[in-house]
């Protein structure tokens, strides 16, 4: 087994209990739910666009450390980005849970802090929860 | 007799690696070596398909296959080896009953009452028969202790359910709930009473007669059997009223385009090849079971259980969900701000191996207005030093998130 | 290249016993060592439940367990991981497709057309989902030679039956059908075909794709795999579109007793705990037949079924039943007053194993006016001398009755 | 496995190819008919029964050998005498195929020369057949 030691550092444990852009968003113009269907919990993420921008973003939810710092560090990174760039973002993030892709070598970067959640399968989802909430809230069709 | 755990652990291949603290029983139990055995054997002495073959291999497959089926039934006290109908689990025996004996028995506005702290295996498939028939799923409340609450019951019995669905033993919670008193209650009150043994075979002695049951299901993984068998108890008269689920082979008289009829119980709900090396392993696991005593395992858990909640509960900002009286050796907690999975993946990472989750019981978390737990469950092969590493690890989660 | 046959024997342990002359494949096949082992190493290194666990032994589980799906998906062609439904066994898959499908789709008076050569596990699903519903079944007719009769098909299309339920190779005729085509005139006439696979995986290459059927159901016994497995296929978007058909854990997205959510594909259709040592034993045989190759396989064992056709042809009043052009590895037969189960009973005395009767299949019986047939049916691992056993054992059985 | 040649002696080979009291009886005042599960084979036994006695009895059906030599062998038996009497041998072929009881000692008697089938334990049910079949015939109330 993985130690999960390294997975759960300051980043991940600070955030979850601390988390940023967390609450309610009555303004939002797009927002989606989903369902993690290991333990049924649920995200919610809302964002303002503007001109393809995500000019606000925020989440609610309860779940794990790893779903909710997920969703903290998210909104703290993709705030004021394009959704064009929020996508991309996504995928990587997704890529590096995955073990596709290394991700930034920034250590710091919110997606190299989630990078240590690939030794545990059955947590990744965990991780990319709050992302591909994201994702659905700002599809078109969805 | 007490019962000597280091012999008995033994006797299970995959627990040599002692680093490991496998908690997780309720999910399903590790193996003994004569079970695995024989399902081996089963393979290389009696390879054949059972029931329809004149041939010698055949015919050694289909006794052992029924020699399976009569330790079953006295394993749970069954009057008649007809009433043993052999599943691929509990699963597949409860969707029998509510598509079976459920589609036959309800009208639109019949109700069936259903425990809130059912396994989702005991609640979904009464809602898609009430779905089917226009019949309604009633909810039989629990406690805060998480006992059946034994006066919501006589309440709802007098709206005159057809049907009541409890579970024998709560796989998240622990209780024990009182199914003979529920059945004859229920009796009373002419429903048939449907009861989900799950959690229940492994750990005590279970007379089916005694309980007064009209359906008793269970699964042989959870017994230290293999995986994909399950049994469905039914009682001679209900079984015998009852239409077919499925169609197949082994299920019928006789076939033709014109109509068909079908066979005697309990082969009537036996359709297709059925798990034969699977159910010879069950028919091992009841040898192995009657062996080491139930009696002895049931005071070996329990003596385990006391001991880690005990501990646990002296830990701050944990709470103990499911303070039943009678319990079997299950014990689900949470923790102040602490999410179970992380709990879960932070104890696997000490070698103890806990669930996290609902645990297929989402109105039990909602009853106690949670989304999770970590739940230890023991079984017989679990030792005292297992537990400390239990509370040990569950300190260090703490710490972790200090 | 061409198979070693006494190597290959020699991965099976439950054949060393050279004295015993399997002739019973088509019921089930005997397991290598490979798949054994498989599964013992299931139980005794990831031995836990799968995909609800967050520790270790239920990662390695479930990771086994998935991959054997990835395999299987290869080893039939799918498009998707998802359109593979791990079920206990073909009958099962079949009353899956009949229950969830077939209840969905069918009203009074609609159709169900199935061949005559079906299995009851082709036909009995469809009697009783017919029943329910209220729509018929249709007789698809068989020729003299045993082979469908593709006019009787047009014709039948003309009604417009909204499935069409064929079996990919008869067990008790051999014949091998061309379901591809099936599949096209059946879709031309917008029918959705629902083909049982049991028969065919062991002996050729399967590719759902290239078939072009809607469904399509086997068992991992019979291609050298464990009991209490099967496999249905479906095409997505009808998977997509259907109910569950059992409730439970594991097909769940959200439980409560005011509303239930189900889960994706293929979990919606997997509910409870699965065979998960079986599946993964599954997984082994398909490597084990991609290990020997389907190709040489099929042409060793289409030589002996050409042998052994041959020397009991050349006996007096023995008559083949199923004389098909394209066969599978399967020769039944009669013999004038000899009933097949003295047949069946005296070949054993001499050590040879076949099967005797309607084989699960009485319309088919009823077609050609016998009660039941002598059936010898070959693997993989048969051999020469085999044949050589049976056509002795078949003089002896007429000696006595001489 | 058991040698299957002790049982097909040639009182079962013969009385399958030559057997005795096999056809119709229009009179009969009981009957009744049985499928063997095994191979979907039935048998028919018809009986004129007066005072207690079966005064004939016929069978009818397809089947193995050891099905038809038993029907065949029961007739000779059994007609003639009265039902009390039949229900008891009935039982005792019975118990004697289950390997509960020797039977008869004379090797002649057709319950003695059933007695190899307990060998054979899928092919029990084809010689009780015809034995099952007459008790139900003149069971009063099936
Ligand atoms: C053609 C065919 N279909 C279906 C089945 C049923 O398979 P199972 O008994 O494994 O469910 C069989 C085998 O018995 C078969 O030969
Ligand atoms: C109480 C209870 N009921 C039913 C089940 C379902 O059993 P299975 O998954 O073996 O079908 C379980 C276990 O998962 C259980 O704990």
């Amino acid at each position: 087994m993985s130690d999960p030691t390294e997975l759960y550092k300051q980043a991940i444990v600070e955030h979850s209990k601390h988390p940023r852009n967390k609450g309610p968003l009555p303004e939002a113009t797009a927002e989606a739910t989903t369902i993690n269907p290991l333990c049924g919990d649920k995200v919610t993420v809302r964002a303002v666009v503007e001109d393809g921008q995500l000019v606000t973003l925020r989440f609610e939810g309860r779940g794990c450390a790893i779903a909710m710092a997920s969703a903290s560090m998210m909104t703290e990174l993709l705030e004021g980005e394009s959704i064009e760039h929020a996508l991309t973002s996504a995928d990587r993030l997704e890529a590096v849970v995955a073990g596709e892709q290394d991700g930034p070598d920034d250590p710091d970067h919110p997606i190299a802090r989630l990078r240590g959640v690939r030794a545990f399968p059955a947590r990744r989802r965990c991780a990319t929860l709050a992302w591909e909430t994201l994702r659905q809230a700002v599809s078109p069709s969805d | 007799m007490a019962l000597d755990v280091h012999a008995l652990r033994a006797e299970f291949p995959s627990l040599a690696r002692e680093e490991l603290a496998y908690l997780d029983n309720a999910s399903t139990t590790h193996k003994p070596r004569a079970v695995l055995d024989a399902v081996r054997d089963a393979y290389e002495h009696r390879c054949a398909n059972v029931h329809r073959g004149v041939h010698t291999l055949s015919q050694a497959a289909t006794e052992a296959y029924e020699g399976a089926r009569d330790r079953v039934q006295r394993f749970i006290g069954a009057e008649r080896r007809e009433e043993v109908i052999l599943t691929s689990g509990t699963t597949a025996a409860l969707n029998l009953v509510a598509q079976s004996y459920g589609r036959m028995r309800l009208s639109p506005g019949d109700r069936v009452l259903v425990s809130e702290m059912e396994h989702h295996s005991n609640l979904v498939p009464w809602q898609l028969v009430a779905q089917a028939t226009g019949a309604r799923v009633d909810k039989l409340p629990v406690t805060d202790e998480g006992e059946l609450d034994m006066d919501a019951l006589d309440r709802a019995l007098e709206s005159g359910p057809a049907i009541v669905a409890v579970t024998h033993v709560s796989n998240s919670l622990g209780t024990i709930n009182d199914v003979a008193e529920v059945a004859r209650r229920a009796h009373a009150a002419n429903a048939v009473v449907v009861v989900d043994g799950a959690q229940a075979v492994a750990h005590r002695p279970v007379d089916v007669q005694a309980l007064g049951c009209d359906f008793y299901a269970f699964s042989a993984h959870k017994m230290y059997g293999p995986t994909g068998v399950g049994v469905l108890y039914g009682r001679m008269d209900l079984l015998e009223a009852m239409p077919p689920w499925q169609g197949g082979g082994d299920m019928i008289l006789s076939v033709s385009f014109d109509g068909t009829t079908f066979n005697a119980l309990p082969y009537k709900f036996e359709a297709g090849t059925p798990n034969i090396a699977g159910v010879i392993g069950l028919g091992a696991a009841v040898d192995w079971l009657d062996r080491v005593g139930l009696e002895a395992a049931a005071t070996h858990e329990a003596a385990l259980a006391r001991a880690a909640e005990e501990a646990l509960s002296t830990l701050p900002g944990l709470r103990i969900v499911g303070t039943a009286r009678d319990k079997a050796p299950v014990v689900s907690f949470v923790l102040d701000d602490i999410h179970p999975h992380d709990v879960g993946t932070l104890l696997d990472g000490r070698g103890v191996a806990v669930r996290t989750g609902h645990h297929c019981t989402q109105p039990v978390m909602d009853r106690f207005d949670i989304a999770a737990t970590t739940r230890v469950s023991f079984a017989v092969y679990n030792t005292a030093h297992e537990v400390e590493r239990l509370v040990d690890g569950v300190k260090h989660v703490q710490e972790t998130f200090a």
